[in-house]
């Protein structure tokens, strides 16, 4: 049981990618849907829903908190963003095998294989995070603190005992940025949005996880079902899609958050091809307070893929068969 | 089988949506125990002792048109082997994803998502997926566990063509296999208000010498606030999958 | 040298600024930094498949045996949304592979690098920074 | 198929019952709870050899006999007789009377009233698996018979005969199907009216699978695709069984059945047997779940073991 939740703090680590380098596209067309928002009126669809359909990317290079390098700059100018970003790119570039062969292997194979966007979010929003204006995740509170550290611990001093040594992503469990809340990574960062008269569907590509959320006003399930994703519920205000998300398992950690995480997301259809998304997360047990970050999605005409991840797992194995190998060799 | 129902269904007028489709959405199900063995098939002692009577295999008329499937002699011998066993090779077994048409008559719900653009089916089971889409995909990239759906309406019918599929799937658990040459045609027809005949052709000409049909009803959850609920069995498997490789306390 | 793998094994998955390539698994412990490892080999099977895309290939040993080596990439899907098909890798392809050998010893090598006898580089470039199919892809 | 004269007294008795209101839905009533106690016996007994019925005065003596034989209540036997006799006559409903026919045995055909001989294969199988048995007998549950693995129960069949006691079932029936609901051991039929065909011939049940339909009065219960590990006196997974239920007066069915099994038997045979009706209701019998004389004998053989090998 204490193995358990401790383990959970793996899904607190897994996006280790994060801090570096996500965040919004920032692309001229997304800047100019933007400004265009206030008297642009979002399609409906057959059943008068304004129309969130279609295929969504969240890659950008925006972290989602505000480097310590930019504290005190909310906003860059343009030049600033282009210098950013090519120092970024630079930065994270898996193709360069510079840095020695831990780092080497550490990049683990061509930047080809990645699709982390190739700009900031459009309005240069050196954070993702737009709430506390300081662009960072609000302190833990001590509990959490202590939580959080001593799962570090315990998969510090574990890494390869078992699968419980590894990250919930590497387990092929839950993946750290498809959420709730969704977050840009370095690939596959695509979401498929479906609607029916009485239901939502949030399809997240990693790692084929589909939430199908009711539309009806109905109550969430009792608190005794947790589970890895959460229960969610949505509801409609004007134009923004309201998805209210409770349940969510002890074992599952976003960014440090408990049992209590409620976390709420709303989508905005601001133009043809941007949904503002943003996701306030409430958890007076885990964050000294409520934090808000807005990940815009840009449409893609590109198609969701499965991503079966238990199913092809060697990788696993081979980190567990590799710690054994090394105990022998001992 | 589904001869009355589709009598009825001449009678029987779907509620449609919005945009004058049949209204398929809804959490469905398959009231059959086709996943043991999509064969007529007696109960039999199941396969680990200890669970005795919750292990054991229960009975089902099969859901195969004609009752046999039409396997080429060496096929035919393979499903003996994986039928010899399964307890080792079904891939239910380490949570892998089901396949179709597998995850249609697992003992799992699994619901209907219909947009005026696409139709999506989630399966409770896993958290697998599929997205069957209404505009003509073209050819599936790779292989993959659920496959490439492409869907079209034949009157009231959704006719889904579905290939693009891996060859690691098994129709069920009693080792009914196929190849990576597997296509399957679902035809999905509302027969009454809360009944969906469902009916799949299969067709794969390196392991059957001919194609056949399943068919059978899916009935649709009436409860209040019914929903799917997570059934992310990865975890439930490690100790099954890596439990050989945890390290050893006394090392 | 084994206590600072393993605390390179805890900092690529712990300290969040130190992985700027991390993938859906750490690599670093899946495969040895001190053995680098290249492989001239000839595809025998690519699997398309999610977490991470796998190539066989055989590859002739000094005395003439010839070894099966699997190297692993990166999630598939990315590669799809460029155009490549599960016929853009043929069995018979002749490629080069610059890894790391697995930390089990076995036949598994991690494709840090991958390139055609020629010195082309098979997955070149980016998707995100707008590179596209590299001109080394395989006829489809 | 009836025997010639099993079928005139079938009638003769019938005749009384055409008087008998039908179900609400026009089909002959059987319904209620029946019993088939009686203690004619299966086979003729070798003293009654070429007697096929008796005379009243002889009927009389015979269950006169029979009930002092079948007392329980003495202790007059050895030890061992005295543990086999188990408990009580009164925990026995074996019936008291023949049957109303005053045949000396339920079989009716072949007129010998005896089970017809084996084939030569079933010959050989029923003895090797009788040599299993003996030889097996406490190894584990499979040494033991279906009855006392509670698998099955010898007479609750189908074919359903006389035991010493529960003999009692009830029928129910509805335009659709019919269901035969035997006390021992707590087995129902649901048999389609329907005219569907059986199931696919790869699926073996114990009990078979029943079809029934109407033949004017008769209810004809058609049943197959029996397990291969059940075997009604030495039928095998070939028997074709047919049963026919036709209501006779207020209170009595005549019950006749025939095995055709031409792997095991080298003619079909048919019985009757006279049922009557009785009071409710059928109690649940639930044979597994108190099964502690399983545990008993087994533990018997290991404790016996242990002390031989000490």
């Amino acid at each position: 049981m204490r193995l358990r939740a401790l383990a959970a703090l793996g899904a607190f680590l897994a996006p280790v990618w994060l801090l570096g380098q996500q965040s919004l596209p920032v692309t001229a067309k997304a800047a100019a849907s933007t400004a265009t928002a206030k008297n642009w009126t979002p399609p409906r669809t057959a059943d008068g829903q304004p129309d969130l359909e279609g295929v969504w990317t969240n890659s950008t290079l925006t972290p989602l908190e505000r480097p310590a390098e930019l504290a005190g700059k909310e906003f860059l100018t343009a030049q600033e963003a282009a210098d950013y970003v090519k120092r970024l790119l630079q930065q994270v570039s898996s193709d360069r095998r510079d840095g020695g062969p831990q780092v080497d292997v550490g990049r683990s194979y061509n930047e080809f294989w990645r699709d982390r966007g190739n700009d900031l979010v459009a309005d240069r929003r050196t954070s993702l995070i737009s709430d506390p204006p300081d662009g960072r995740v609000p302190p833990l509170t001590p509990e959490a603190q202590k939580r959080v550290e001593a799962t570090r611990a315990y998969m510090r001093d574990h890494a390869t005992d078992g699968p419980e040594g590894r990250t919930f992503a590497e387990r092929c469990i839950a993946w750290g940025t498809a959420g709730p809340p969704m977050l840009p990574g370095p690939y596959n960062n695509d979401v498929q949005i479906l609607q029916s008269s009485d239901h939502v569907v949030i399809l997240n590509e990693m790692i084929h996880d589909a939430r199908v959320i009711p539309l009806d006003g109905r109550p969430h399930v009792g608190p005794e079902i947790r589970e890895w994703m959460g229960d969610s519920r949505a509801h409609w205000e004007g134009s923004t899609l309201v998805v209210d998300t409770t349940n969510f398992s002890s074992e599952y950690s976003f960014r440090g958050s408990d049992a209590n995480l409620h976390l709420t997301e709303r989508f905005t259809r601001v133009s043809p091809d941007v949904i503002q998304y943003e996701f306030t997360v409430y958890d007076p047990t885990a964050f000294t307070k409520p934090w808000t970050a807005r990940v815009p999605l840009n449409k893609t005409a590109d198609r969701v893929y499965e991503y079966a991840c238990h199913e092809g797992n060697y990788a696993l194995t081979d980190i567990l068969a590799g710690a054994r190998a090394a105990e022998k060799r001992k | 089988m589904l001869a009355p129902a589709n009598a009825q269904n001449q009678a029987f007028k779907p509620p449609r949506t919005a945009d004058g489709k049949p209204n398929l959405n809804g959490i469905w199900q398959a009231m059959n125990t086709a996943n043991w063995d999509i064969q007529g098939h007696a109960a039999q002692a199941g396969q680990v002792v200890s669970l005795g009577a919750t292990g054991a295999e229960p009975p089902g008329i099969g859901i195969v048109e004609g009752g046999e499937i039409p396997y080429l002699p060496a096929a035919a011998q393979k499903k003996k082997e994986n039928y010899a066993n399964r307890l080792k090779l079904d891939p239910e077994v380490k949570c892998y994803l089901p396949g179709v048409p597998r995850a249609t008559y697992m003992p799992y719900p699994f619901q209907i998502v219909q947009s005026g653009k696409f139709i999506l089916i989630s399966y409770e089971y896993d958290g697998a997926v599929r997205t069957i889409y209404m505009d003509n995909p073209g050819p599936a990239p790779v292989d993959s566990w659920m496959g490439w759906s492409a869907g079209h309406w034949e009157g009231d019918t959704l006719v889904v063509d579905v290939t693009g599929l891996n060859d690691q799937t098994w129709f069920d658990r009693a080792g009914d296999f196929h190849s990576d040459a597997l296509h399957v045609v679902e035809r999905y027809t509302l027969a009454a208000p809360n009944v969906l005949n469902y009916e799949a052709t299969i067709e794969d000409p390196q392991v059957f010498s001919k194609p056949w049909k399943i068919s059978m009803p899916l009935y649709k959850h009436l409860e209040k606030n019914a929903q799917l609920l997570e059934f992310k069995c990865v975890e439930f498997v490690e100790e099954l999958i890596y439990g050989h490789l945890r390290k050893q306390p006394s090392k | 040298m084994r206590t600072k793998l393993g605390m390179l094994i805890a900092s690529v998955s712990l300290l969040v600024s130190a992985a700027p390539a991390w993938a859906h698994h750490a690599f670093a412990a899946e495969f040895d930094s001190t053995k680098p490892i290249k492989l001239k080999g000839v595809v025998t099977k690519m699997e398309w498949i999610n977490p991470h895309a796998w190539i066989h290939l055989d590859v002739k040993n000094e005395d003439g045996t010839v070894t099966n080596w699997m190297v692993e990439g990166g999630s598939p899907n990315t590669l799809l949304r460029n155009g490549f098909t599960k016929l853009s890798l043929p069995v018979g392809t002749e490629i080069v592979v610059d890894g790391y050998r697995a930390k089990d010893e076995s036949n598994k090598a991690n494709g840090r690098d991958i390139t055609f006898p020629d010195g082309r580089k098979l997955f070149v470039g980016s998707a995100g920074q707008g590179a596209g199919a590299p001109e080394s892809k395989p006829d489809k | 198929m009836l025997h010639a004269l099993a079928l005139a007294a079938c009638v003769a008795m019938a005749v009384s019952a055409q008087k008998l209101p039908p179900t609400a839905g026009g089909q002959p009533d059987l319904q209620g709870i029946w019993s088939n106690a009686t203690i004619t016996p299966l086979e003729r007994p070798a003293d009654l050899a070429g007697k096929p019925t008796f005379t009243a005065e002889e009927a009389a003596a015979y269950e006169k006999q029979v009930a002092e034989r079948s007392n329980v209540d003495h202790r007059s036997g050895n030890a061992e007789t005295d543990v086999a006799t188990a408990y009580n006559q009164f925990w026995y409903d074996r019936g008291t009377k023949a049957v109303e026919t005053r045949r000396t045995s339920l079989i009716v055909d072949p007129p010998d009233g005896h089970i017809p001989a084996f084939t030569p294969e079933a010959q050989k199988r029923v003895q090797e698996r009788r040599a299993w048995m003996e030889a097996h007998a406490t190894d584990g549950p499979d040494g033991r018979t279906l009855g006392e693995r509670c698998i099955l129960w010898a007479t609750a069949g189908p074919p359903m005969l006389p035991g010493p006691y529960n003999n009692n079932f009830q029928i129910l029936q509805t335009r659709d199907q019919v269901v035969i609901l035997n006390e021992m051991i707590h087995a129902a039929r649901i048999i389609p009216l329907d005219g569907s065909p059986h199931v696919a011939s790869n699926i073996r049940l114990w009990m078979g699978d029943s079809r029934g339909h109407w033949d004017g009065k008769t209810l004809v219960v058609d049943t197959t695709n029996f397990s291969d590990q059940y075997s009604f006196r030495g039928s095998d997974r070939n028997l074709h069984l047919t049963e026919r239920f036709i209501r006779t007066s207020p209170d009595t069915l005549l019950y006749e059945f025939t095995v055709d099994d031409p792997t095991a038997f080298t003619k079909p045979w048919t019985a009757q047997i006279a049922v009557t009706r009785t009071k409710g209701p059928i109690f649940e019998y639930a044979c597994h779940e108190g099964n502690y004389a399983m545990t008993d004998i087994l533990a018997g053989a290991r404790a016996a073991e242990k002390q031989a090998g000490k």
